[in-house]
């Protein structure tokens, strides 16, 4: 058994993990509040990433600068989509709303395309030291970044909801708009500030991607790919995400040591997850951390 | 099985959720064709027996037997077609349904056809048991006088047509057992009139036995040839209306001191009045 | 005025727009240029572009549409699309010149016996995916020679999809027939991401040959996360995976890529039609195409010069051009000597080209730099039709 | 689903439960709906190529959403897998067909394969809900697209499949024409299967277990068996609508059949109404001509303003998110909705309001 | 005793703290539920609104807070006033932070939050407040929530209104509105929750408009009372007056004497006012 290249996929699972874990939580935080599954996440991240990147390149501002500002237009732009396209729905079938993500993405994939191209553009080298090594491999500085981040993010989300008055009224919102409204919270408010959070870490997110793996817009599929790392967690639940993205991150490098080195069945990278996924939801059905909904009659 | 007989055995039943202990040693007997009333202060655990006897609880300790065998090793949907019907306390209607559709759905266990006799609806028999289905809920319909929103969605109707609809669905089962929760909740005197008329048929004419859970006094005493009296989870009493209405317990846990109005029922009852 | 209907499925916003819109842009330029040129001897060729996004039922009605307007040939686009349309332009007779060059595309009778569905109709410009990677594997045994690397071994990467595994097998052969050993293939998924788990696989393989059958980010993502974990192997492109913009993207060193035509701007004859077009075009692409622009346009004329013999010879109906694509041997386009060609496609195999320039693209100061490192010419053998 | 009155025009009393539970609301309704079907029959003979194409497409398609109508708006199940069902049913029936089984037999036969896998697919839907379960069928979908590129004795692995020409009687239904028949034969079929269903016992209890599965279960409805027959109903016109779709272009490539595929599905029901039978068609026909509207509007965009003739690409593209966006905050219950939205207004006039 | 006029805008008397007038609403663009409703509120002071089930009471009540919109239903017509202003088209936030609350039918409380999430969040629109002072003042009314832990989902139907009530309490609303807070509680417990609705109105004078079944209770604790049938008011008076009226005698409240369940009327009689 090879096991520094075990060590070494382990380490890449965790760092991989963590990241899937930022981008699972704006999904969590987007259903804890509003009950709403964001079909255009992927697109939000990678709208974080371009707007960061063009900031650096074509006005040359300094990284961290740029950064900054290109979080404080996604703030921006969750406002604007959940004023545009969020409010009108609001009180309609979840379902319609989930779709109504769906046609966001179409139209943001096809917005980025007009204005970025199609073409992978990378970052000016931002960090001194590019790569950091750990247990003998090789981890972009971008990725301990974002490490640090997510932990910041993952602490505050969960305070917030559990002790603010704004983390309550959003879980009333998710619970039954009517009940909340009922109760004097403005929906609308809820969900403009549940879109400009989630847009916010989104943002955070596309710059560590952008940073790691150059910027275009076929990375917008990591919104999908964070689907397993939600469920796993749970839905509902801030710690479950991060939870969750491990888990799916630590799966990937696992399969792909067994595939490559054993199994060479191929594709067990991106396949074996999901039949982990189905196995975990089997004995948990509402993954590690999710709360139950409570069936009382 | 003759009248008088029992029907429904609880016996020992407790039920525990982590700490809260909501049943302890419940045990009581249901005879065939009475009309058995359950009540006690709220969260007394009276929902949680309907739920231990619907089999959506499993007790934690004791047996439940219907009909001299125990019902713990059935699974719920086994209920309706060994005869047993409920209504619930905070409706349980298909929303989206016609009225009509969810008292079909009463119907199920009755019904033989299937998604391929479904699908091909004019061969196979589908059609001419679904119209002798409808036919017979069109009886209780009428019986229920909801003809009016036969057609509607169930979740559009008002409470009190909803309470009724529950009724109608549960007696669409054709069960031997029938338990009603909260029946009466959310209606005004003249709806509890007509509720109260159909209680009495669901004995009277349909021959189905009744456990009911209210908190109308004045329903209860009236309606019910025996009660029990559950509090924190323990039976405090138990007997006719007029025993338990007299109940020193009773008084104290549930109905409140003095009152004018129950001291009045329970001196007629007594009276035999 | 006399015209004829040429239907084209472009890909501009779809998953291979990242080529899509090099290459469509010079089909349409080309035809823009063709009919400035007096068209097909006075007939215009009413091009229809349309971008469908790459997805196959769109392509179909499109189809379907311009076969009902009376549409003589189509200048296709994908994998799927291509094949899931080679029934029916067998059926309708109209020739399709595609983006695809799936092996199993070149030979029309069904000749090979592992050939599922002879594709009579089917054309395009350029060596098949199989036949680009064969001549790959032959430059890495003799790079291999060259540097003196003991055992040489090569890898397959590329998602678990036909344009990808297109290739897998036949060349795969290939390899270990040339004496290459071939560690097992590593699947990388077509969007781009962190492939560092995948890296650390083929880096543990020990492979000094990586071949990449995907296009666009997945690429540049490889290279990215392989030089992170420290792969130290020379990377090879599939005919769409390597140009210039690629090569910036990923910063890579020694990216080696195929062609079929010299890149834009390169001194030969033909070029200077080539520039005429891209000044006279709808500057889709800018001042800087890439080769995959160039090689539409030599799809373009090809389909154009077998449409001029049509209409010479009983009229422009698909049939004709087909038979029009049949009629050289070693055929250059007017106009474009040195860009394009030669190329013989026969009614017996549709295996146009079969040299393959092998390049070397390199990061260096901000810019690419592209040398040629090698022409491979490869036999046409009887086993290789079709796969 | 909000609930629209349905009065009855005057004069059509029901005078028997027969007509009360007739598939149609009113006789015009029936009528109307045999005219379709009758018009629909003359389409060949006086229709383009382009227009049987794009009908025959929206009936395959139609058919695939009725059944993820069945799974998701009857019971309530959301799933993104059901493109990948699809593909299965394409690729079983060319396995049938290769197999020497006439393709007219290998179509209902890949139907039931497809119903069998999507049963097992559907196991999980005993334990899960909502979108813990829609995430697992994410993974069926995954799942099998692997499986498409992997199993080569049965999908033809990455290449793909041929598909042969199905024929009735020596007939070789090889021309759109006759395709276009066949189609409609499985569109008449699916469609009053289905409706059928509907006005049932286990149609009933399909969606009583959406609306509310814990008293479903006390009303005697098996939760485990209908959730997972659902997914096996599904499947079924998933794989028949895939076997369809495979013949038509005679060669199946696992290429078509990703998550996007599932997600269009996903939105043919949405936008034509959750739980409605015809709503599927109408759905289908939604998803699948609004691009080519869409194109025509974009030229037109580039026409009136040349500046932007290089991006009507995008524009075509955004526009179709922003139609799909726009319907919803317009009409968020669907197609089907603002048809019985019409109907209502106009036998209620002048009572409505 | 009159049959209920409309009342005209003028009349709106200053001391009503909600007036309805003429108010029409419409479910779905096509079901009228509300056909002109009139009523009004007396600031201080408890009203009663009776009716039938499905006369259009819980419509009323979420007409008044705004909440309609969720259910697809719209004010078409008329006007509401809440303290002096026009209020139809305020949306429902602004209203709870006026001062107007209302308790929902069938409690909407939040079942996935513990007992003390639900209250905190009862006092949502007054940020800054001393919360934890305002739940014990809760838990003194209500002590039996103070016992309870765990999800709110879990709490026996009784409990859930206790909970709704105190829920109401924290907002330190001006006008509460409730829908059927008796409904499902022990009559022990109705006694309790109309004693802390006459508290809460004398001692913290507040103004509460009552919907309810239990019509003897609610005309016994109303100073007002109305009656509502198909959408509108059919009948109003003060609370006594309406106890004495044959027809509200009849039909809610059981006659002179009382009539037991089980010899019930075989037939309808007609309202008088229908
Ligand atoms: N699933 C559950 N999990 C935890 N606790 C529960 C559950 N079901 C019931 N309980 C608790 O058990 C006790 C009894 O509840 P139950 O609903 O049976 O009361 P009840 O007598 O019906 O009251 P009410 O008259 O108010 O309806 C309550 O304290 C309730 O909170
Ligand atoms: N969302 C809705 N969509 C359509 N109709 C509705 C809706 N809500 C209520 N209705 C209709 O409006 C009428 C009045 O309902 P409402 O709930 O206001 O009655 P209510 O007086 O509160 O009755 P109850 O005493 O039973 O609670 C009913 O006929 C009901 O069917
Ligand atoms: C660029 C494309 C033409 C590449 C490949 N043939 C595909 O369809 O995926
Ligand atoms: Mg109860
Ligand atoms: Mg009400």
């Amino acid at each position: 058994m090879n096991s520094e290249l075990l060590v070494q996929l382990l380490v890449n699972g965790v760092i991989v993990g963590m990241l899937y874990g930022v981008v699972a939580m704006c999904f969590v935080l987007i259903y804890k509040s509003t009950q709403v599954v964001n079909f255009a996440q992927g697109e939000f991240v990678v709208l974080g990433a371009w707007v960061c990147l063009s900031l650096v390149i074509q006005m040359g501002l300094p990284f961290w600068l740029a950064f900054i500002f290109s979080l404080v237009f996604m703030m921006l732009f969750g406002i604007l989509v959940q004023v545009v396209l969020l409010r009108p729905l609001v009180g309609e079938p979840i379902i319609s709303i989930i779709m109504a993500t769906i046609g966001l993405s179409i139209f943001m994939q096809a917005l980025m395309n007009w204005i970025w191209g199609n073409n992978a553009v990378r970052f000016p080298p931002v960090f001194d030291q590019g790569t950091v090594s750990i247990g003998g491999l090789n981890v972009e500085t971008a990725y301990l970044m974002s490490l640090v981040l997510s932990l910041i993010v993952m602490g505050l989300f969960f305070w917030f909801f559990r002790y603010s008055r704004w983390g309550l009224a959003m879980r009333a919102t998710a619970y039954n708009q009517q009940v909340a409204q009922s109760l004097g919270v403005s929906v609308g408010q809820v969900f403009a500030m549940a879109w400009a959070i989630s847009a916010v870490v989104s943002g955070i997110a596309g710059v560590v991607i952008g940073l790691v793996s150059a910027v275009s817009n076929s990375l917008a599929i990591i919104g999908i790919k964070v689907f397993p790392a939600v469920i796993v967690g749970g839905l509902d639940s801030i710690v479950g995400a991060i939870v969750g993205g491990l888990t799916i991150g630590l799966l990937e490098n696992m399969a792909e040591f067994a595939d490559g080195q054993y199994l060479h069945w191929g594709n067990m990278y991106q396949v074996a997850p999901f039949y982990v996924l189905i196995v975990i939801l089997m004995i948990r059905p509402y993954g590690l951390f999710g709360t139950p909904d409570i069936e009382r009659v | 099985m003759e009248p008088g007989e029992s029907l429904l055995d609880v016996r020992d039943v407790s039920l525990r959720f982590g700490g809260v202990r909501a049943l302890t040693n419940v045990s009581f007997t249901v005879n065939k064709g009475e009309v058995f009333s359950i009540i006690g202060p709220n969260g007394a655990g009276k929902t949680s027996m309907l739920n231990c006897i619907s089999g959506r609880y499993r007790p934690t300790e004791g047996d439940v037997q219907f009909k001299g065998a125990s019902l713990l090793k059935r699974s719920i949907n086994d209920r309706a077609r060994l005869g047993i019907g409920r209504t619930f306390q905070n409706l349980a209607l298909f929303g989206h349904m016609s009225v009509l559709d969810n008292i079909l759905v009463g119907r199920h266990h009755l019904l033989k056809n299937n998604v391929l006799t479904g699908m091909l609806y004019w061969v196979g028999g589908a059609r001419r048991e679904e119209l002798a289905e409808r036919r017979r809920v069109e009886e209780i319909i009428d019986f229920l006088e909801i003809q009016h929103v036969r057609g509607e969605p169930a979740g559009t109707l008002s409470y009190g047509l909803r309470k009724r609809v529950e009724l109608a669905r549960a007696m669409a089962i054709e069960p031997e057992l029938i338990l009603l929760d909260e029946p009466m909740a959310g209606m005004n005197l003249e709806e509890k009139e007509d509720m109260a008329r159909y209680i009495i048929a669901l004995s009277e004419e349909f021959g189905m036995t009744t456990v009911m859970i209210e908190h109308d006094m004045g329903v209860v005493m009236d309606l019910s040839d025996r009660v029990i009296v559950l509090d924190f989870g323990q039976k405090i009493a138990g007997g006719t209306p007029a025993e338990v209405l007299a109940d020193e317990h009773v008084k104290k846990a549930y109905l409140g001191e003095e009152d004018e109005m129950l001291d009045a029922l329970a001196s007629s009852e007594m009276e035999g009045v | 005025q006399d015209k004829v209907l040429v239907g084209h499925l472009a890909d501009y916003t779809g998953a291979t727009s990242f080529v899509g819109k090099q290459f469509g842009p010079g089909v349409s330029d080309a035809f823009k240029q063709i009919n400035a040129d007096g068209g097909i001897d006075g007939t215009i060729v009413d091009l229809d572009t349309v971008d469908y996004g790459y997805k196959v039922p769109e392509a179909i009605a499109l189809y379907k549409r311009w076969v009902g307007n009376g549409m003589v040939a189509l200048q296709g686009w994908g994998t799927a699309d291509t094949e899931a349309l080679i029934s029916f332009v067998t059926r309708d007779e109209i020739p399709n010149m595609s983006g695809s060059y799936s092996a199993h595309l070149t030979d029309p009778k069904g000749t090979n016996p592992n050939t599922k569905l002879p594709a009579p109709y089917n054309f395009f410009y350029g060596p098949s995916y199989s036949d680009a990677c064969r001549a790959l594997v032959e430059w890495a045994k003799k790079d291999a020679d060259a540097k003196g690397i003991e055992n040489p071994t090569f890898i397959h990467t590329g998602d678990n999809h036909p344009y990808p595994n297109a290739p897998k097998e036949a060349c795969a052969a290939h390899a270990e027939e040339i004496g290459l050993t071939v560690a097992p293939p590593v699947v990388v998924p077509l969007a781009p991401g962190d492939f560092k788990a995948q890296c650390l696989t083929i880096k543990n393989s020990g492979a000094q040959y990586v071949y990449m059958g995907n296009l666009g980010g997945s690429v540049v993502s490889l290279i990215k996360s392989c030089n992170t974990v420290g792969v130290e192997a020379t990377y090879m492109g599939n005919p769409w995976a390597g140009d210039y913009q690629t090569v910036e993207a990923a910063e890579a060193q020694n990216l080696v890529f195929p062609s079929s035509t010299p890149f834009y701007g390169a001194d030969v004859p033909g070029m200077a039609l080539v520039k005429k077009i891209l000044e006279n075009g709808d500057g889709q692409v800018g001042e800087r195409p890439t080769h995959h622009y160039v090689r539409a346009v030599c799809a373009a004329y090809y389909m154009k010069e077998a449409m001029d013999w049509a209409k010479a010879n009983g009229g422009l109906t698909g049939k004709n051009i087909r038979d029009g694509f049949y009629q050289k041997s070693d055929w250059v386009p007017e106009g474009l000597e040195g860009v394009c060609g030669p190329v013989t496609w026969t009614p017996e195999d549709h295996r146009g080209l079969m040299s393959v320039t092998i390049n070397s693209g390199s990061f260096v100061d901000g810019k690419a730099e592209i040398t040629q490192l090698d022409v491979i010419e490869l036999p046409r053998r009887a086993d290789w039709l079709g796969q | 689903m909000a609930h629209v009155p349905n009065p009855r025009p005057a004069g059509d009393f029901r005078t028997s439960y027969a007509a009360d539970t007739s598939l149609f609301r009113t006789h015009l309704e029936s009528r109307l709906t045999l005219l379709l079907v009758l018009a629909a029959l003359t389409v060949p003979l006086w229709g383009s190529n382009y227009l049987l194409s794009q009908m025959i497409l929206i009936g395959i398609y139609g058919i695939a959403a009725l059944g993820l109508n069945v799974l998701t708006g009857m019971t309530g199940q959301i799933s993104l897998g059901h493109g990948a069902f699809f593909g299965f049913g394409a690729f079983a029936s060319a396995y049938f067909a290769s197999k020497g089984i006439p393709v007219l037999i290998a179509m209902p036969l890949a139907g039931l394969l497809t119903t069998a896998v999507g049963m097992i697919f559907g196991i999980p839907a005993a334990r899960l809900k909502g979108l813990y379960l829609a995430i697992a069928t994410l993974a069926s979908q995954f799942i099998l697209q692997d499986f498409f590129a992997r199993a080569a004795w049965f999908t033809g692995g990455p290449y793909g499949a041929l598909a042969e020409t199905a024929s009735l009687f020596g007939l070789m239904i090889n021309n759109d024409a006759r395709y276009f028949y066949l189609v409609l034969f499985w569109v008449v079929v699916s469609f009053l299967a289905v409706s059928n269903l509907t006005r049932t016992r286990d149609g009933r209890a399909l969606v009583a277990v959406r609306d509310h599965y814990l008293s479903a279960e006390m009303m005697g409805i098996n939760l485990t068996r209908y959730r997972i027959m659902s997914f096996g109903i599904s499947s079924f016109f998933a794989g028949i609508a895939g076997a369809l779709y495979g013949h038509y272009l005679g060669f199946v490539s696992g290429e078509g059949f990703t998550i996007l595929l599932s997600i269009e599905f996903l939105a043919m029901i949405i936008i034509g109404g959750l739980g409605s039978v015809s709503g599927s068609l109408l759905g289908a026909a939604f998803i699948l001509l609004l691009p080519q509207a869409m194109e025509v509007f974009a030229n037109g965009m580039a026409g009136v303003f040349p500046s932007i003739a290089q991006g009507t690409a995008y524009i075509k593209q955004m526009s179709v998110g922003a139609a799909i966006v726009l319907f919803l905050v317009l009409e968020p219950e669907g197609l089907i909705h603002r048809w019985r939205l019409m109907r209502a207004s106009w036998k209620l006039f002048p009572f409505s309001h | 005793m009159a049959l209920a006029e409309p009342i005209a805008a003028a009349d709106v008397a200053t001391d009503d703290i909600l007036a309805l007038n003429n108010v029409e609403v419409i479910f779905n663009d096509v079901i009228l539920v509300l056909r002109g409703m009139s009523m009004a509120a007396r600031r201080g002071q408890i009203t009663a609104l009776l009716g039938a089930n499905g006369a259009g009471k819980s419509t009323t009540l979420k007409a008044i807070s705004g909440l309609l919109h969720t259910e697809d239903g719209e004010v078409t017509r008329g006007t509401i006033h809440y303290d002096g202003v026009d209020v139809t088209r305020t949306s429902p936030d602004r209203k709870v932070k006026n001062g107007l609350f209302l308790v929902m039918e069938g409690r909407g409380i939040v079942q996935d939050m513990t007992i003390t999430e639900n209250l905190r969040l009862g006092a949502f629109t007054r940020p800054g407040a001393d919360v934890k002072h305002d739940i014990e003042e809760v838990y003194e009314y209500f002590p039996r929530l103070r016992e309870r832990k765990g999800l709110a989902g879990y709490l026996s139907g009784g409990e859930q209104q206790m909970l709704a009530i105190g829920r109401a309490m924290m907002a330190k609303p001006k006008l509460i509105l409730m829908d059927e807070p008796s409904m499902g509680l022990s009559p022990l417990l109705v006694k309790e929750v109309f004693g802390i609705i006459r508290r809460l109105n004398k001692e913290l004078g507040l103004s509460i408009l009552l919907v309810e079944q239990n019509a003897n209770m609610a005309l016994k604790a109303a100073d007002y009372g109305y009656i509502m049938e198909n959408g509108k008011i059919v009948l109003d008076g003060t609370g006594e007056a309406l106890s004495e009226n044959e027809d509200v005698k009849e039909f809610y409240l059981g006659g002179g004497e009382r009539r037991s369940f089980k010899a019930v009327k075989s037939f309808r009689r007609r309202k008088r006012w229908l």
